[in-house]
């Protein structure tokens, strides 16, 4: 019995010593990187806010300058999300906001756009899909501009009808044999330029507290 | 309920483990020239991964929160190499038999990436204890089904007039492709 | 009526027996030579009795039975034996066996023949007597009838075999139509042996003047017997599937038929059995069927050891054969040479040409059509077996039930790919038999090794307690002569150095008596040996070193014991 | 900082303790494997392992110190089915080590001067006789390991390959063309 | 020396070859009379591909060509890669199909006879897969497009991707009635709406379900002349019909009825021709029954929820995967043993 | 280290050896991240700088690790180690980290730096076991090098695209354009092509090897070799 509590112990005291050494490192390693990583992120995010808002048009730090939006069926959101507001010269210049898709051809489409105090859009981007590649993943601008198309359009200028493909009568080109795909992007676009008329007004008010800790 | 059975249904054939993730492919090469075997592999795997979903579960939740999540990845692995390395004594100990059976195979499995790898993405995918632990057993039962098939071909392969330069790991690898091909065909099937 | 049952798969090929049933059994002339194997049944081969040179009468004994299966060889005639040698006989294998050759005298000249009442022998005095008659199962198999008889457990049925399902045999159609009566007085021998009450004759339904002649010479007897005509089906007259085609009963896999209370005979065996015990003639000829290439196709009964060939020439064989197939085109083999004599197991002799037997095309890969499987009689997959088989996975194999498998051919001859796969399961047996065979063969040497090494270690152990205890008597008489002399040297010093002088010497002489070390067999070496081994010895060492200086390659092996 | 350690020290000495204590109650002694391989191997002894008989070289592939291509004895065959006990690839015989057809040892017995050492040598205990008489080999017991030739002072002994016979005869593997004639 | 038997049934593997090719005729016919001559152009260059690349491989592999060029099966897994990809695909998608198919899934494993995977249904899956876009464009009906192509523009178009001015590939080429059923039903038009889309016919897709039919009757022939076994296709059109019945009554807005799943896609060529394939399917009766239950259930399952318009590729070689423990674990009875017993 | 030992080493590491074609270790990320060249090689390279330190850092530490932790301990050295790397990729090369993903911290489970660790370096002394580490990696990278070029050459006619991840956005223009206007052959770069090319690669190896040792046993011309039955 003796022998197997010692055993014990001498073992314990063996993995104690390499795991705190080990945690030390790590967590050494980690403070060190910590803020790097932070701005790295940031800076990710932003090179993807500078597809759709060209960086001189606005001049806050629209990284600090979030608007929490609640889930909503509009946007096809099932959690919260963070919009973000570019303004130049303390004036609302743009929202960046997070939609979904949800039916595209092979389940939900992550989107983000900008869209302009005025309705109309800086441009879109897809963030995540899980579309037929060579089929359907023309929507990624890594494959095609087709996403471009989007730029400068707004729910002003054309109407309901007019956001659909061509097939059905709409403005949007597409790929023949792809059209689920389009369908359900242009179908979130609107409806996400729908919510955005809708709730305009409270977009554009920043948080409160624009606390670090509200990040996932 | 039939959000659990979902789970369930994905891990195991539209997002096998093995075909679709990628992850523990060198037991599943390794260990597969024979049914027997793999059979009992997947067993022991099943219960190694089961448990390490739930208690990396645990460890992350109770233990870690999102401040330490830098230790994740060490106190997982910790985590699941004790649990095997205990599971491969106790066996050793109780059922002889058994051992001879997984004996080489036991300490491999600290090793297999799906072990750590779903623990992982239990945390990525913010599952719930259920959900960690049905995404663990659906993963096991994953890769135990795809190993099972894999090692039946095998076993018929032997006997096939196989290019010389082909025969062995590599037409096992071609087969694995086209294994990994055929489970595209599960692609969409849960969105 | 008897209800039939039937078993799965089988084939209808052509039957071509018209060719040879068109005329009666004829005698076939005494040939100029006999040559007689001393194995012609299953199991051990006899052992010869006669000399050469030696005169032998017709139904003479001249090879014994040995072990518990064999059975008896005798002389086909009267005549002279003029060697016992190798020979070639038919057998796949083209391997030569051991056998008598006769020249006949021309006088046919029995022997003593002594004819016995049946009724008034048990079972096991009828056994001993068809085992002193060489009786063995005709039908194909060659087994000791007598073996046969004796059985542990009740037998209720017996079953005679009539079927003859092969193709272009008819030696047992012709027995059963011109000796019916034999036939049935042998049966009723065999019946008596076993003591079974119910007898089913099974014949296939493409024999009916057979099957008239038997129900008429059953009716004659009033013997209780049934006369059953079965479905022509191959391989209808495996016993196994006869006995599930008459009785509805299955033998299990691995049994023999009286375990489920069933024995089976050939009809030819029955009529040997007949002569033997109410004419005492032993086993010397049989009906046989020469067809095929030939021009007149028919049965002859010939001596046991008549050369094929001579068999051959009396049905004049067409110019275009070119190999000789013993057996049915199913189940035969192909004979090395036409002039290796007839055996009790021949019931054929097939002249083949290309025209006759196309050589089968090229095999081509399994594509597992399950045509084979199909037509299995023993519900095997065949082309499981074969891609095991081929692959040289014998375990695999056996686990495939590989040794149910009756070789009769079916497979083969419905697979599209004209795969021999016959060939492939008597390969893969006929390695695994060998593999058993080592691996009883390595366990044993691993028990006579480990038997020697505790050996080695024992006598290591005594030699060392001897040793022991001679040292201790020898430092003991020491001790008591070094205080007598009194040396002024340091005690402790001399005590070491001698002590390690003693064990050295101990040591030397310990080695040299290991390498004379009284192996098993010998008993204690004298001086004289002991120098003459030293001496081999010495010679051994100078070996070794010219081996050395040889080259490092011929490096004795590490563990070379006894020195 | 000082959490991290901590939940990591916490962890690390329960899980220590845990496999220190299993270590202890459930120790197992032995190695079955080296049985199983012995098992596996033909026990001709004959030490063309490199090993001095079956047995240890059986321990050394269980050690992990020994190749599986050491056996010429066993052939091709032998080393498959250690690559499947061991689960790992067929490995084929090295330069030195191919195996030699089956044989027999047979002492010419003109020749013999019954010295024993042949006795000595075989590990199989297959020849009879005693010293100054002559020897004979019980063919059947003989595993062909050759350790009986190089001590026999008058060279007597002669290896003999098994010869193919009707008892021993095995159908051949079909072959047949399927490879072009040309 | 030979082994017995010395005599053999003349059915050869070529013959048998053969008349799977035949049965495939009544189906290939009605395919060139409703949809125009294009498929015959496909099937010219996936046989012709294939034969190269068998001959290709054999040369490689150094085994002798000539036999097994002969032996047809080559040329039957060329001419299934055909029916399975639309018939105005461009040249190079039934060569590279194909060439896949015969190098890859068939000779690497050591050629006819040994291949785990039916060659054809991979070569079908790695050209969904890789060119999902060709793959999707179907031919209509004649007829049923605005405008029809002659043989000659069939042609150019298939080698140099040029349509005749004026016309448009959207114009002649449509989704296949699956296809276009799964997508509308995604856009949440109901099934009774769907049917009367004008591509639909009496049972399924117009056209195309005569061809299935085609197809079909081929098969029953097969199974007269017993090339192939019954169980097979009864199992897996038995669960298809089951299944999709099931669903059908439970709700018919969202789900077609048997027939329509009989008739349409890949479900006939593929209960006797695909499935059927003896070398990749099971050899035990009990086997043959469990890989069609499997088959129909997996096509339903992908066909109803999939991503895929079709699943009988896909199912397929799931299947395939499954065939040596299905073999393993059915064997029959064999003579003399108990059922059950250790064997 | 002897010159001989370094050539041991080194060729066992890259050919003889090696993990991704012979041992069969390390097929995860190998098959997983081998899409393009730049992918393949940056995770190849990670791993090969956990592999050195993890084996120099289990040489020296190995006499004092009691049995029955022993895989812990290793376990615990390569998690560590890896996960250093792991913050320091996030921090510097954001764009890979997020490429590679989870197989960045499954370095960790590697299989073969586990065994490396096992079978070499607790045997060895540290310098051998760091350059047998690193040797094994490279071999690792290497495969992972041509598995990854071949995907990308046949599954998108290009070589190098994604470099911008590792060197910025002026990297862009060094992607080449091997097939221009080429179709893509999705497969490659799917699961599936990881597989078949991983075969194909492995075969070649093979034949090389076969080639080789044909050439070697052609001079002695043995006669032994056993007649190939039915090819
Ligand atoms: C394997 C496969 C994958 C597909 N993937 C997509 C996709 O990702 N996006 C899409 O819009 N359509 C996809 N489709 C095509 C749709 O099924 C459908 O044909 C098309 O969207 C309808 O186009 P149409 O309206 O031009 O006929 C795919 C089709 C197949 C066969
Ligand atoms: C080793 C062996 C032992 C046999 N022992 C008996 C036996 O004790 N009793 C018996 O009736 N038959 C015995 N037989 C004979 C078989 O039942 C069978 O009749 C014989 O092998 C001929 O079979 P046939 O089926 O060729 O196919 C034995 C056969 C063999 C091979
Ligand atoms: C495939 C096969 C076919 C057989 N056909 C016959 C046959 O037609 N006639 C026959 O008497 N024995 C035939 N036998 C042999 C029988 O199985 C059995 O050995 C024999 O009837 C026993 O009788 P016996 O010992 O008197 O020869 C056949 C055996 C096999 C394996
Ligand atoms: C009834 C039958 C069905 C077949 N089906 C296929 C098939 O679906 N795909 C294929 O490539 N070959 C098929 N073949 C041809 C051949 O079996 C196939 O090419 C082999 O798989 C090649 O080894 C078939 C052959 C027969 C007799
Ligand atoms: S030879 Fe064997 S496998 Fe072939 S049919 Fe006869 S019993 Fe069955
Ligand atoms: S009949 Fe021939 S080709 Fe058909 S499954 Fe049997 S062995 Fe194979
Ligand atoms: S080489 Fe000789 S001693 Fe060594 S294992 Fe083989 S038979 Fe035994
Ligand atoms: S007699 Fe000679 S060859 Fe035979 S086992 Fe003994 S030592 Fe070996
Ligand atoms: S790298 Fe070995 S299992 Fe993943």
């Amino acid at each position: 019995m003796k022998r197997i509590a010692r055993s014990s112990l001498q073992t314990a005291v063996n993995l104690v010593f390499f795991a705190i050494i080990g945690t030390a490192i790590l967590s050494a390693t980690y403070y060190l990187t910590r803020d790097t990583i932070a701005a790295t992120v940031e800076q990710a995010k932003l090179k993807l806010v500078s597809q759709l808002l060209p960086p001189s048009s606005y001049d806050n730090d629209i990284m600090q300058d979030i608007h929490t939006v609640a889930a909503d069926e509009m946007l096809g959101t099932d959690e919260a999300t963070q919009a973000h507001i570019a303004r130049r010269d303390g004036q609302p210049v743009a929202v960046v906001l997070e939609a979904v898709a949800p039916d595209g051809y092979s389940g939900k489409i992550a989107l983000i756009m900008a869209i302009h105090p005025d309705g109309s859009l800086g441009g879109v981007r897809v963030v995540n899909h899980n579309e037929t590649p060579g089929l359907g993943d023309y929507i990624d601008i890594a494959k095609h501009d087709w996403i471009k198309t989007f730029d400068g359009r707004s729910r002003t200028l054309f109407k309901d009808e007019m956001w659909k493909v061509r097939k059905d009568g709409g403005m949007f080109e597409y790929m023949a044999g792809a059209t689920v795909t389009p369908r359900a992007v242009i179908k979130a676009v609107n409806r996400a330029l729908q919510y955005f008329e809708a709730h305009r007004d409270e977009l554009f008010i920043a948080d409160a507290q624009p606390a670090k800790g509200a990040r996932k | 309920m039939t959000d659990y059975l979902l789970i369930l249904i994905g891990t195991v054939f539209v997002n096998n483990i093995v075909m679709v993730k990628i992850l523990g492919l060198c037991p599943f090469m390794g260990v597969s020239k024979k049914l027997e075997t793999s059979l009992s592999m997947g067993a022991a795997t099943t219960f190694v991964l089961t448990i390490a979903s739930g208690s990396s579960y645990l460890v992350n939740h109770y233990l870690l929160g999102p401040d330490l999540a830098y230790l994740t990845t060490l106190s997982f692995i910790v985590v699941i190499a004790a649990t095997v390395q205990f599971t491969e004594m106790v066996v050793k100990k109780t059922s002889p038999v058994l051992y001879q059976v997984l004996g080489i195979y036991l300490p491999l499995i600290t090793t297999n990436c799906a072990v750590l790898g779903i623990p992982l993405l239990n945390v990525q995918a913010k599952h719930n204890f259920i959900e960690s632990l049905l995404f663990g057993l659906g993963g096991a039962l994953g890769f135990t089904l795809v190993m099972v098939l894999f090692a039946g071909m095998r076993e018929r392969l032997e006997g096939a007039d196989v290019p010389a330069v082909f025969r062995g790991t590599a037409i096992a690898m071609v087969t694995a492709g086209l294994m990994s091909l055929a489970f595209m065909g599960f692609s969409g099937l849960v969105k | 009526m008897t209800r039939l049952h039937s078993f799965h798969g089988g084939i209808h090929p052509l039957t071509h027996k018209k060719e040879s049933t068109q005329s009666p059994i004829i005698s076939a002339p005494l040939p100029a030579q006999l040559i007689v194997p001393f194995r012609q049944h299953a199991g051990d081969a006899a052992k010869p009795v006669v000399q050469v040179g030696e005169r032998v009468l017709k139904g003479q004994l001249i090879g014994e039975p040995v072990g518990m299966i064999s059975s008896s060889i005798h002389a086909p005639t009267s005549g002279t034996i003029t060697a016992i040698e190798l020979q070639q006989i038919a057998h796949p294998s083209a391997l030569p066996d051991l056998c008598a050759t006769l020249v006949p005298d021309g006088l046919d000249e029995w022997g003593v023949r002594q004819p016995l009442n049946y009724r008034q022998l048990s079972s096991d005095e009828l056994q001993k007597h068809l085992r002193r008659c060489g009786i063995v199962g005709l039908g194909g198999a060659a087994f000791p009838s007598d073996m046969k008889l004796s059985h542990p457990v009740v037998v209720d049925t017996l079953v005679i075999n009539g079927a003859e399902c092969e193709p272009y045999i008819t030696c047992d159609d012709m027995l059963m139509r011109e000796r019916a009566e034999g036939i049935v007085r042998g049966i009723e021998i065999l019946r008596h042996a076993l003591g079974t009450d119910s007898v089913l004759i099974g014949i296939e339904d493409n024999k009916p003047q057979a099957i008239a002649a038997m129900q008429r010479a059953v009716d004659d007897s009033s013997h209780p017997f049934k006369v059953v005509t079965v479905p022509t089906l191959y391989p209808g007259g495996s016993a196994k599937h006869l006995i599930k085609v008459l009785t509805g009963v299955e033998v299990p896999s691995g049994k023999l038929p009286t375990d489920v209370g069933v024995q089976c005979f050939n009809v030819a065996t029955a009529y040997a059995a007949h002569r033997a015990v109410e004419h005492g003639e032993p086993l010397v000829s049989r009906v046989v069927t020469v067809t095929g290439n030939v021009e007149q196709p028919r049965n002859y009964e010939a001596l046991i050891g008549t050369p094929f060939s001579d068999l051959v020439a009396l049905s004049v064989a067409k110019p275009d054969t070119n190999r000789y197939i013993m057996g049915g085109p199913m189940m035969g083999v192909e004979l090395p040479a036409v002039n290796v004599p007839l055996v009790k197991a021949s019931n054929c002799v097939i002249a083949a040409s290309d025209a006759l037997f196309p050589p089968p095309p090229a095999p081509m890969p399994c594509i597992r059509c399950t045509r084979c499987a199909q037509v299995c009689p023993v519900e095997l997959q065949p082309q499981d077996l074969f891609w095991f088989a081929q692959s040289h996975n014998f375990g695999k194999a056996q686990e495939f039930d590989l040794f149910d498998c009756i070789e009769c051919g079916a497979c083969a001859y419905v697979c599209p790919s004209s795969i021999p796969l016959v060939q492939y399961y008597r390969y893969a047996k006929s390695e695994i038999r060998a593999r058993d065979l080592e691996k009883r063969a390595a366990d044993l040497a691993r028990e006579r090794h480990e038997f020697r090494q505790f050996r080695i270690e024992r006598e290591k152990q005594e030699k060392a307690e001897r040793l022991a205890q001679k040292e201790r008597a020898a430092a003991e008489a020491k001790a008591a002569a070094a205080t007598v002399i009194a040396t002024p040297v340091d005690p402790t010093a001399d005590a070491d150095d001698t002590q390690q002088m003693r064990i050295d010497a101990a040591l030397a002489r310990a080695k040299e008596q290991a390498a004379a070390a009284t192996p098993k067999n010998t008993e204690a070496l004298t001086p004289e040996q002991r120098a003459e081994i030293e001496a081999i010895e010495a010679r051994r060492a100078h070996i070794h070193e010219l081996a050395a200086d040889a080259g490092a390659d011929d490096e004795p092996p590490k563990h070379s014991q006894g020195n | 900082m000082i959490t991290a350690l901590w939940i990591m020290i916490a962890l690390a000495a329960l899980l220590g303790m845990i496999l220190g204590y299993a270590s202890i109650r459930f120790r197992v002694e032995g190695n079955p494997l080296a049985e199983k391989i012995d098992a596996v191997l033909p026990q001709t002894q004959c030490g063309q392992c490199g090993y001095p008989g079956c047995k240890p070289y059986a321990e050394a592939i269980a050690k992990g110190e020994a190749d599986i291509n050491l056996c010429p004895p066993g052939g091709e065959e032998g080393i498959h089915k250690l690559a499947e006990l061991l689960g790992v690839e067929f490995k084929p015989f090295g330069e030195n080590a191919q195996p030699k057809p089956k044989a027999v040892a047979f002492i010419d017995e003109q020749t013999c001067i019954g010295c024993t050492l042949c006795i000595q040598a075989c590990p199989v205990d297959a020849i009879s006789g005693a010293a100054k008489q002559m020897h004979t080999i019980i063919a059947a017991e003989c595993t062909g390991c050759e350790l009986c030739v190089p001590p026999c002072p008058v060279d007597c002994i002669s290896m003999v390959p098994i010869e193919e016979q009707l008892t021993n005869w095995k159908w051949r593997y079909p072959v047949f063309k399927l490879r072009q004639t040309s | 020396m030979l082994s017995s038997p010395f005599i053999t049934r003349p059915l050869t593997v070529d013959r048998i070859m053969l008349r799977v090719l035949y049965a495939l005729l009544p189906g290939i016919t009605l395919y060139v009379w409703y949809f125009g001559p294009a498929i015959l152009v496909s099937i010219a260059l996936a046989v012709t591909a294939a034969l190269a690349t068998e001959a290709l491989m054999l040369k490689l592999r150094d085994r002798p060509v000539r036999p097994f060029l002969a032996d047809y099966s080559a040329l039957l897994t060329g001419v299934l890669i055909a029916l399975s990809i639309p018939p105005l695909a461009p040249w190079w998608l039934p060569v590279v199909g194909t060439a896949f198919a015969i190098a890859v899934a068939k000779h690497l494993y050591g050629g006819l006879g040994s291949n785990p995977f039916n060659p054809a249904m991979i070569g079908y899956a790695v050209l969904i897969i890789s060119f999902p876009q060709e793959m999707t464009q179907w031919l209509s009906p004649q007829g049923m497009g605005h405008s029809v192509l002659t043989y000659g523009d069939q042609l150019r178009y298939v080698f140099s991707g040029v349509l005749p001015v004026g016309m448009q590939l959207d114009a002649l080429t449509m989704s296949t009635p699956l296809d276009t059923m799964k997508t509308q039903l995604h856009l949440g038009m109901p099934m009774s709406d769907i049917r009367d889309l004008p591509i639909y016919g009496r049972l399924a897709g117009k056209g195309s379900e005569m061809v299935a039919a085609g197809f079909a009757l081929g098969g029953i022939y097969l199974l007269i002349a017993r090339i192939i076994p019954w169980q097979l296709p009864l199992a897996f059109l038995g669960t298809l019909f089951a299944l999709s019945g099931i669903f059908n009554l439970i709700d018919p807005a969202h789900y077609a009825p048997p027939l329509f799943h009989w008739f349409s896609g890949a479900a006939m060529i593929g209960a006797f021709f695909i499935l059927t394939d003896p070398i990749t399917s099971p050899t035990t009766a009990k086997g043959r029954i469990a890989f069609g239950i499997g088959a129909g259930l997996l096509t339903f399952l992908i066909r109803a929820y999939g991503g895929f318009p079709d699943g009988v590729a896909f199912a397929t070689i799931l299947m395939n995967m499954c065939v040596p423990l299905i073999d393993a674990w059915t064997q029959p009875r064999i003579f003399g043993k108990k059922k059950g017993s250790e064997r | 280290m002897t010159l001989t030992e370094i050539k041991d080493i080194a060729y066992n590491g890259l050919w003889k050896q090696n993990p991704g074609l012979v041992q069969l270790l390390g097929l995860c990320p190998l098959l997983a991240v081998s899409n393009t060249l730049v992918n393949a090689v940056s995770l190849g390279l990670a791993t090969t700088l956990v592999m050195t330190l993890s084996s120099a850092t289990v040489a020296p530490v190995r006499s004092y690790v009691p049995n029955e932790i022993r895989i812990p301990v290793f376990v615990l050295i390569i998690a560590v180690l890896v996960t250093v790397v792991q913050y320091l990729m996030n921090a510097y090369l954001y764009g890979l980290y997020i490429v590679l993903g989870i197989f960045v911290p499954l370095i960790v489970t590697n299989c073969i730096v586990l065994a490396r660790a096992e079978s070499f370096a607790s045997k060895n002394p540290v310098l051998p076991s760091a350059f047998d580490g690193m040797m094994m990696g490279l071999g690792l990278t290497a495969v992972l090098a041509v598995l990854g070029g071949l995907r990308e050459i046949v599954g998108k006619g290009t070589l190098l695209s994604g470099i911008d991840l590792l060197f910025g956005e002026q990297a862009k223009a060094w992607v080449i354009p091997v097939i221009p206007d080429y179709h893509g052959f999705l497969l490659a770069i799917l699961p599936p092509g990881a597989f078949i090319g991983l075969g194909l690669i492995i075969a070649a190896k093979n034949w090389l090897d076969l080639r080789a040792a044909k050439k070697v046993s052609s001079q002695p011309a043995p006669e032994t070799l056993p007649e190939a039955a039915q090819g």
